[in-house]
C-alpha cells in the first residue's frame, strides 16, 4: 500500500515536473523541474529495487548533466524564449503523430505487459552484482562506451574552445 | 521493532542530529573565529559570554531580526529557492553518517546513524553535487554581475573537484568492496603490526587519496585556498553578494554544514570513523566512538581554519588546471595502484 | 578416327594473327605485319593440308566437340566443328586461295597506308570464314556468316576516307543484313520444330519427311527462307546490288571475299542443308529459278560495263547464278566442283586485274587501257588462262564445271540449260571483250602522268616514308608487278588449268573422282529416306547414267563450246577487228543499251522503292515521333516533373529543426502503427 | 504491489511530454532538456522491464544510456555554444540556414 503510494506521489511528480518543462518559458525554470524530474525518477528506481541506478540517476543526471545545462545556460545568459512563428508542421503533423504513437505504445503496453506487479525493491540491483555484470558479460561495451566519451570530450573541447584562441583550427 | 517505533526512533535521531549539526555549525564558525584571531595575533569574539562562547547565539539573533531586504530585478522564485536548496542538500547528507557504533537502549539496538543504506556514500556524493544548485542559481537568480560570476565559478570548480573528489574515494571502496560508510569503517577496525592502526591512509596505502580528497574537499567547500567564488578581493561576496539576513545565513551555515560533513567523511573513510581507546562501563564504551569521531572531525576542522589563515587564493586558471591537470591524473594514478594492490592482495 | 585433330587450330589460328597484328601492328614494320599475317595464314593452310592429309583414315562426318555454348532444357548448342568431305573443299579452297591472295596482298598494299590493318581485317576475315565452313551446327555457322559479313564491310570500307567506299560498305553491310533475317527465321523455324540446330540432328529429324508427307510445307519455308540468306550473302537477284559496289574494297578483298570465298558461302550453305531442299521441291525450284536469272541478268550487264573489275563483279554473280542452277536442279556436287573452279579462276581474275590495275597506276577503265599485253607479259598469260577457262574452253577449268552444271540442267529442264548456254556465250563474250580491251589494240591511257583519282594516291601521304617499294621503279610508267604479286598469279593460273582435271566426266573417259569424293555426303540422304522422286537427278551423280548416253552428253559439251567459241569471236571481231562497232551497235539498240548500262536501273528502282521510303519513314516516324516525341519527351518530362516535384518537397528541407522534429514524430507514429498491426494480426 | 504497466505508462508520459517538448520548445535549450526527458522516460521502462524479466541487463543498458547522455549532452552544449556564438540566438527557428 505505501509502496503504491509512494509510486503515485513520486509518479506525479514526475509528470509535474515533465509538464512544468513544457509550460516554462524560461529554460532555467525547465532545467530545475528537468532536476525534479530526475530526481523523482531516482525514488522511482529505488522502488524497483535499482539502488545503484538510483544513485547514478541522481550524480550523473542530477548532479552533472543537468548541472552543466544549469551553466551554459547561465553562462549564455539565456532570457525567456521568444514565441516565434515556428514551422507550422510540427503542430500538424508532430503533435498528431505523438499522440497517435504514444496511444498505441500505451495501449500495447497495457495489452501485453497485463496486470503483472512488482513488490518493492523486486530486483535488488546491488552494487557487487552490477559491477559484476557490467565487468563480465557486457566488458566491451563498457570500454567501447568509455572510448565514445573520451572522444566526446575531445569534441567538446574542440567546438567549445574560442574560434580565436585557437589557431590552425577550423572555426566551429 | 514494529514500524511505529521505528518512525518514532528515527524522527528522535533526525531531530538530534539536526540540532547537533546546527550548534556545531555555529561553534565552527566561532571557533575558526577564534582561531583564525590568534593566529592574527587578535583576540577574536571575546564579548558575548565567557570566550564569547554565546557568540554565535548572537550572531544567529541578529540574522533572524535584520531586514530580509529582496532586491529589485532577481529572479524572485529561484532567489528564494536558492538558500532553501543549499541548506538542504548540506544537512540531508548527515543523514547516512555513522557517527558510532550500535547502542542498545532497554530492548532494542539502535545504530548511532539515521539510516544506514548500503549507498550511503554514493548518496553523499549525490547530496554534495546537488548542493551545487544552490550556489549557481543564487549566482544566476541575483542578477548581479558579481554574482553572476561568482556562481559561475562556484559551479564551474564545483563540477570539476567533484571527479577527483569522487575518484579519490574509489580506492577506498575498492578495499572495503562496499558502499555503506559502516561497513567501510568495520573494514579499519584493528592494527597491523601490532600497533599501527588498520586505517585506510595506513593499511589501504590511501594516503595520496586522502589528500587529493582533502585538496578537493577544500574546493568543494569553496574554502580558502579555493575561495574564489566569494573572493572579496575581486567580486564583493561572490554569489551571495545580494544576500542577507536569513537567506546569507542560510548559505553560511550550508558552507559549514559541508565542512562538517567532508571532515565526517574524510575521517570515515580514511582515519578509521570512530575507532579508537575504549574502556569502562558499558555507556562509556557505546559514547567514547562518538567521542573519538568528533575529536577526528574537530581535527580536520582545526586544518580547514588553520589552512585559511595561512594560505593565500589561487587565482582561477590555476584553479583549473591544479584541479584537471594535477588533482585527476593523480587520483587516476592512485586508482590503478590500488586496484593493483587489491588484485595482489586476492 | 583421331579425336586430337585439333581442328579447332585451323580458326584460331588466323584469329591470332589477327589480334597481333591488329592490337599491336600499329608499331610494327610492315615487315613484320606482313610476316605475321602469312606465317598464320598459312599455318591454317598447313593444318588444313594435315587434316586432308589425315582424313582418309577419318570416319566421316568427325565432329570435334570443343564446349558447350548454350543449353536451355532439351536445346543445346556446343562449339564444335564438322568435318566432313563437303568442309574439307571448303577448307581447301578457302585456306588455299586465301593464302596465295595474302602473299599477293602484301606485295599489292606495299604502298598503302593502315598496312596492318588491312591485314587484320583479313585474317579477321579468314578466321570467321573458317569457323563458318567448320560449324557443325547452323548457330555456330551464323557466327560464322555474320563474322565474314562484317568484315566484308570492313574491307570494302578500307578506304573509308572515300565516300563511295564507305557508301558501299554500308550498302553489302545492310543488304546483306535482309538476307540474314531470312536465315535467322530459318534457324527459329528449325529450332522450332525440331529442337537442336546441330546439322546431323536436323537432318535426322528431317530425313523421314518426305513431300508427300505432311511437314513438307514447313521444308519448303525454312529451305526458302534459307535461300533469302544465301541470295543475300551470295549476291543473287534480288539481293545482288550490293556485289558490284563491293568493288570498291582493294583488289585483292575484291578476290579473296568477292568472288573466292564469302560469296560463295550461300552456295556452300544451301549445299551443306541440302537433305532439307531435296525434300522442298518447290524450294529447289525457287532456288534453280533465281540462279539462271542471275547468270543471265548480270551477264547482260557484264557486257556494257567498263570498269573492269566491275565487270569481273557482275560475272561473279552470274556464275554464282551458275552455283545455283547446279543447286536448284540438285546437283549440288556440281556446284561444290564449280565454286571450287570458280575460286580458281575468278580469283586470279582479280588478281591479274588488280596487277594490271597496279601497272597503270589505279586506272580502272577499260577504255584507258589496251596493249598492255608486251608490257605486262605475266599478267597477260595468267589472265589468259584465267580467262579461257571462265569461258569454258577445254581443257581450262571452267569447262568442266559448267559443262557438268548445264550437263545437269539439261536433265531437270531444257529452259535452265538453254538459259544457261546463253550465259555461258555472253560470259564469253564480256570475258574476251575484257581481254582484248585491255591487252590488245593500242594503248589508249595516261599513266605516264595520271596519279590521280586513285586509292593508291590518297594513301602516298601517310607511307612516303614507309618501307622501300618491293619493285625497282615505283610508280614509274606501265610496269610489270613484283615478284610477290606474280608467284600467286602463276599458282592459281596452274591451278585454274588444271583444277578442273579432277572432275572430268565419263563421258570424256574420266572417272568424276571429284563427285565420288562428295558422294557420301549428298548420297547419305538418299540412302536414309530410300531412293524417292527427289532423289533422281543424285542418283546419277556417279559417274555413268544409263537413260542417256555418253553421246548425248558429249553433243551439248561441243554445244556449249561452241557457244564459248562464238562469244571469243564476237569479241574478236568488236573489240579487236573493228573497234568502232560497238559504238554504232549501242546507238542502235539505243534505250535498250541505256537500260543496261544502267544496269536496268535496278539500283535506282531499289532506292525509290526501299531507301528513300526506309529514310523518309524514319524520319517522319522513328526520329521525329518516336525518338523525338516519344523517348526524348518523355525524359525531358521527366526531368521537368521531378523538377517541379522537389520545389514542392524541397519546402520540407526547411532548416527548422522543429519542423524536422514534426515529420520524425509523425513517421514513427506511421511506424509504430504499422508494427502495432503486424503484431496484433 | 504496483503494476508494471504502471511504470511503463509514467515512461511513456515522460516520453510524450520529451517529444511535445521537442516539438513546441523554441529555446534549443529546452530542446536539448527535452531530449534527456525521452531518455529518462526510456530508462525507467528499461528498470521496469529489468523487474518484469528479472534481468538485471535492463539496468545495465540505463548505465549505457547515462553514459551517451553525458556524452551527448557535453557535445551537444559545446555545438550549442558554438552556435551561440556565431548566431547570437537560442532560438531554432531563426537558426534555419543549413550553414554556419
Amino acid at each position: 500500500m505505501t509502496h503504491l503510494i509512494i509510486f503515485l506521489f513520486f509518479g506525479a511528480l514526475c509528470v509535474a515536473g515533465a509538464v512544468n518543462l513544457l509550460v516554462q518559458r524560461h529554460p532555467i525554470n525547465s532545467a530545475l523541474s528537468l532536476v525534479v524530474v530526475m530526481g523523482s525518477l531516482a525514488v522511482e528506481y529505488l522502488l524497483l529495487g535499482a539502488e545503484f541506478v538510483a544513485a547514478v540517476q541522481v550524480i550523473v543526471y542530477a548532479g552533472a548533466i543537468m548541472v552543466l545545462f544549469v551553466f551554459v545556460i547561465m553562462l549564455l545568459n539565456a532570457g525567456e524564449e521568444e514565441q516565434t512563428k515556428g514551422s507550422r508542421v510540427a503542430l500538424l503533423f508532430g503533435i498528431p503523430g505523438m499522440l497517435v504513437g504514444s496511444v498505441l505504445v500505451g495501449w500495447v503496453l497495457i495489452e501485453r505487459t497485463g496486470s503483472q506487479s512488482v513488490a518493492a525493491g523486486a530486483l535488488p540491483g546491488a552494487p557487487r552484482t552490477i559491477g559484476w555484470l557490467l565487468f563480465h558479460n557486457f566488458l566491451l561495451p563498457f570500454e567501447v562506451t568509455s572510448i565514445l566519451v573520451l572522444i566526446a570530450i575531445m569534441g567538446a573541447v574542440v567546438l567549445a574552445s574560442h574560434p580565436d584562441s585557437d589557431q590552425g583550427r577550423k572555426e566551429s | 521493532m514494529t514500524i511505529t517505533t521505528f518512525i518514532i526512533v528515527s524522527f528522535v535521531k533526525t531531530v538530534l542530529a539536526l540540532f547537533v549539526l546546527l550548534t556545531a555549525v555555529a561553534y565552527t564558525v566561532w571557533l575558526e573565529r577564534k582561531v583564525v584571531g590568534h593566529m592574527q595575533n587578535r583576540w577574536g569574539p571575546t564579548r558575548v559570554g565567557p570566550f564569547g562562547l554565546l557568540q554565535p547565539l548572537a550572531d544567529g539573533v541578529k540574522f533572524l531580526f535584520k531586514e530580509d531586504l529582496t532586491p529589485p530585478h532577481v529572479y524572485k522564485p529561484l532567489y528564494i529557492a536558492a538558500p532553501i536548496i543549499a541548506v538542504m542538500c548540506a544537512l540531508t547528507s548527515i543523514a547516512v553518517i555513522p557517527v558510532g557504533n550500535w547502542v542498545t537502549i532497554g530492548s532494542l539496538n539502535i545504530p548511532l546513524q539515521i539510516t544506514d543504506v548500503n549507498i550511503g556514500l554514493l548518496i553523499i556524493l549525490g547530496v554534495t553535487s546537488l548542493g551545487v544548485y544552490g550556489v549557481a542559481l543564487a549566482g544566476w537568480s541575483s542578477n548581479s554581475k558579481y554574482s553572476l560570476l561568482g556562481g559561475l565559478r562556484a559551479s564551474a570548480q564545483m563540477i570539476s573537484y567533484e571527479i577527483s573528489l569522487g575518484l579519490s574515494l574509489v580506492g577506498v571502496l575498492m578495499l572495503t568492496g562496499s558502499f555503506s560508510l559502516r561497513d567501510i569503517v568495520d573494514a579499519q577496525s584493528g592494527t597491523f603490526w601490532g600497533f599501527v592502526p588498520r586505517w585506510n591512509i595506513f593499511y589501504g596505502g590511501q594516503f595520496i587519496a586522502f589528500f587529493i580528497y582533502l585538496m578537493s574537499a577544500y574546493a568543494e567547500t569553496n574554502r580558502i585556498p579555493f575561495d574564489l567564488p566569494e573572493a572579496e578581493t575581486e567580486l564583493v561576496a561572490g554569489y551571495h553578494t545580494e544576500y542577507s539576513a536569513m537567506k546569507f545565513a542560510m548559505f553560511f551555515m550550508a558552507e559549514y554544514a559541508n565542512m562538517i560533513t567532508v571532515a565526517a567523511v574524510a575521517s570515515l573513510l580514511f582515519l578509521g570513523g570512530w575507532h579508537g581507546w575504549v574502556f569502562g562501563p558499558p555507556i562509556l564504551r557505546a559514547l567514547l566512538p562518538v567521542f573519538w569521531f568528533v575529536l577526528r572531525i574537530f581535527g580536520f576542522l582545526f586544518v580547514y581554519i588553520w589552512v585559511r589563515g595561512t594560505l593565500p587564493r589561487f587565482r582561477y586558471d590555476q584553479l583549473m588546471a591544479f584541479g584537471w591537470k594535477f588533482l585527476l591524473p593523480l587520483a587516476i594514478a592512485n586508482l590503478v595502484v590500488t586496484a593493483l594492490v587489491v588484485a595482489l592482495r586476492a | 578416327m583421331t579425336p586430337d585433330l585439333h581442328l579447332w587450330l585451323i580458326p584460331v589460328l588466323p584469329l591470332v594473327g589477327a589480334a597481333i597484328n591488329g592490337f599491336l601492328g600499329k608499331k610494327f614494320s610492315r615487315q613484320t605485319v606482313a610476316a605475321v599475317a602469312l606465317l598464320f595464314s598459312g599455318a591454317a593452310f598447313a593444318m588444313v593440308l594435315f587434316v586432308a592429309s589425315r582424313f582418309s583414315s577419318l570416319t566421316t562426318p568427325h565432329v570435334e566437340f570443343l564446349a558447350t555454348w548454350i543449353r536451355a532444357g532439351a536445346f543445346q548448342v556446343d562449339f564444335s566443328f564438322y568435318l566432313d568431305q563437303l568442309s574439307l573443299v571448303m577448307l581447301l579452297v578457302v585456306t588455299g586461295v586465301g593464302f596465295l591472295i595474302h602473299i599477293y596482298s602484301v606485295g599489292y598494299m606495299w604502298e598503302e597506308g593502315g598496312f596492318y590493318r588491312f591485314f587484320a581485317y583479313l585474317n579477321v576475315f579468314m578466321f570467321f570464314m573458317l569457323t563458318l565452313v567448320l560449324a557443325s551446327n547452323y548457330l555456330l555457322m551464323f557466327i560464322g556468316w555474320e563474322g565474314v559479313g562484317l568484315a566484308s564491310y570492313l574491307l570494302i570500307g578500307f578506304w573509308f576516307t572515300r565516300d563511295s567506299a564507305a557508301s558501299a560498305g554500308k550498302k553489302a553491310f545492310i543488304v546483306n543484313r535482309v538476307g540474314d533475317f531470312g536465315f535467322l527465321i530459318a534457324l527459329f523455324l528449325l529450332i522450332r520444330h525440331f529442337g537442336s540446330l546441330n546439322f546431323e540432328q536436323v537432318f535426322q529429324s528431317v530425313a523421314p519427311i518426305t513431300p508427300e508427307s505432311g511437314g513438307a510445307g514447313l521444308l519448303t519455308t525454312v529451305g526458302l527462307l534459307l535461300m533469302v540468306g544465301a541470295a543475300g550473302k551470295s549476291a543473287q537477284i534480288p539481293l545482288y546490288v550490293w556485289l558490284p559496289d563491293a568493288m570498291e574494297g582493294p583488289t585483292p578483298v575484291s578476290a579473296l571475299i568477292h568472288a573466292a570465298t564469302m560469296v560463295t558461302a550461300g552456295v556452300y550453305m544451301v549445299s551443306r542443308s541440302h537433305v532439307i531442299f531435296e525434300r522442298a521441291p518447290m524450294a529447289l525450284t525457287v532456288v534453280a529459278i533465281i540462279g539462271t536469272l542471275t547468270a543471265l541478268f548480270a551477264a547482260t550487264i557484264g557486257i556494257t560495263q567498263t570498269d573492269i573489275k566491275r565487270v569481273l563483279a557482275y560475272s561473279t554473280v552470274s556464275q554464282l547464278g551458275y552455283m545455283f542452277i547446279a543447286c536448284g536442279v540438285g546437283a549440288f556436287s556440281a556446284a561444290i566442283f564449280h565454286l571450287m573452279t570458280h575460286a580458281f579462276f575468278k580469283g586470279l581474275l582479280f588478281l591479274a586485274a588488280g596487277s594490271v590495275i597496279h601497272a597503270v597506276n589505279g586506272e580502272q577503265d577499260m577504255r584507258q587501257m589496251g596493249g598492255l599485253r608486251t608490257k605486262i607479259p605475266w599478267t597477260f598469260w595468267t589472265m589468259t588462262i584465267a580467262t579461257f577457262a571462265i569461258a569454258g574452253i577445254p581443257p581450262f577449268a571452267g569447262f568442266f564445271s559448267k559443262d557438268e552444271i548445264l550437263w545437269r540442267a539439261y536433265q531437270a529442264s531444257w529452259v535452265y540449260w538453254f538459259i544457261g548456254l546463253f550465259t555461258a556465250f555472253l560470259t564469253s563474250f564480256y570475258m574476251f571483250r575484257l581481254w582484248f580491251m585491255t591487252f590488245f589494240g593500242e594503248y589508249r591511257g595516261t599513266a605516264e602522268e595520271s596519279h590521280e583519282d586513285s586509292a593508291h594516291d590518297l594513301a602516298h601521304d601517310d607511307t612516303r616514308a614507309g618501307a622501300p617499294a618491293p619493285h625497282g621503279q615505283g610508280h614509274g610508267g606501265i610496269h610489270e608487278s613484283p615478284r610477290l604479286m606474280v608467284i600467286p598469279l602463276v599458282m592459281l593460273a596452274v591451278l585454274s588449268f588444271t583444277g578442273g582435271w579432277i572432275g572430268v566426266p565419263a563421258s570424256l573417259g574420266g572417272s568424276n573422282r571429284f563427285e565420288r569424293f562428295l558422294g557420301p555426303i549428298f548420297h547419305s540422304a538418299i540412302v536414309t529416306e530410300g531412293g524417292s522422286a527427289t532423289a533422281a537427278p543424285e542418283k546419277e551423280t556417279d559417274g555413268h547414267e544409263p537413260q542417256t548416253g555418253h553421246g548425248t552428253e558429249l553433243l551439248f559439251t561441243g554445244i556449249s563450246v561452241f557457244a564459248g567459241l562464238v562469244g571469243f569471236v564476237l569479241a574478236w571481231l568488236l573489240y579487236y577487228h573493228d573497234p568502232q562497232l560497238p559504238q554504232r551497235i549501242a546507238a542502235g539498240l539505243g534505250g535498250l543499251y541505256e537500260a543496261v548500262v544502267h544496269k536496268y536501273y535496278i539500283d535506282e528502282l531499289y532506292a525509290t522503292l526501299f531507301v528513300k521510303p526506309l529514310i523518309a519513314g524514319s524520319a517522319l516516324i522513328l526520329w521525329h515521333g518516336i525518338d523525338q516525341d516519344v523517348i526524348d519527351a518523355s525524359v525531358d518530362n521527366g526531368a521537368q516533373g521531378a523538377n517541379e516535384v522537389s520545389d514542392s518537397i524541397r519546402h520540407m528541407q526547411s532548416g527548422n529543426l522543429r519542423s524536422y522534429a514534426g515529420w520524425v514524430a509523425a513517421g514513427a507514429a506511421v511506424v509504430i502503427a504499422y508494427m502495432v498491426w503486424m503484431g496484433t494480426r | 504491489m504496483v503494476p508494471i504497466s504502471y511504470y511503463l505508462i509514467l515512461s511513456g508520459i515522460l516520453f510524450a511530454c520529451g517529444v511535445t517538448g521537442f516539438l513546441i520548445k523554441r529555446n534549443i535549450i529546452s530542446i536539448f532538456m527535452s531530449i534527456e526527458l525521452m531518455l529518462n522516460g526510456v530508462n525507467l521502462s528499461f528498470v521496469a522491464f529489468a523487474a518484469q524479466w528479472h534481468a538485471l541487463s535492463g539496468q545495465i543498458f540505463v548505465f549505457f544510456v547515462m553514459v551517451v547522455a553525458a556524452a551527448e549532452a557535453a557535445v551537444g552544449l559545446a555545438v550549442i555554444i558554438a552556435v551561440y556564438r556565431t548566431r547570437e540566438t537560442l532560438n531554432v527557428d531563426q537558426v534555419d540556414l543549413l550553414k554556419l
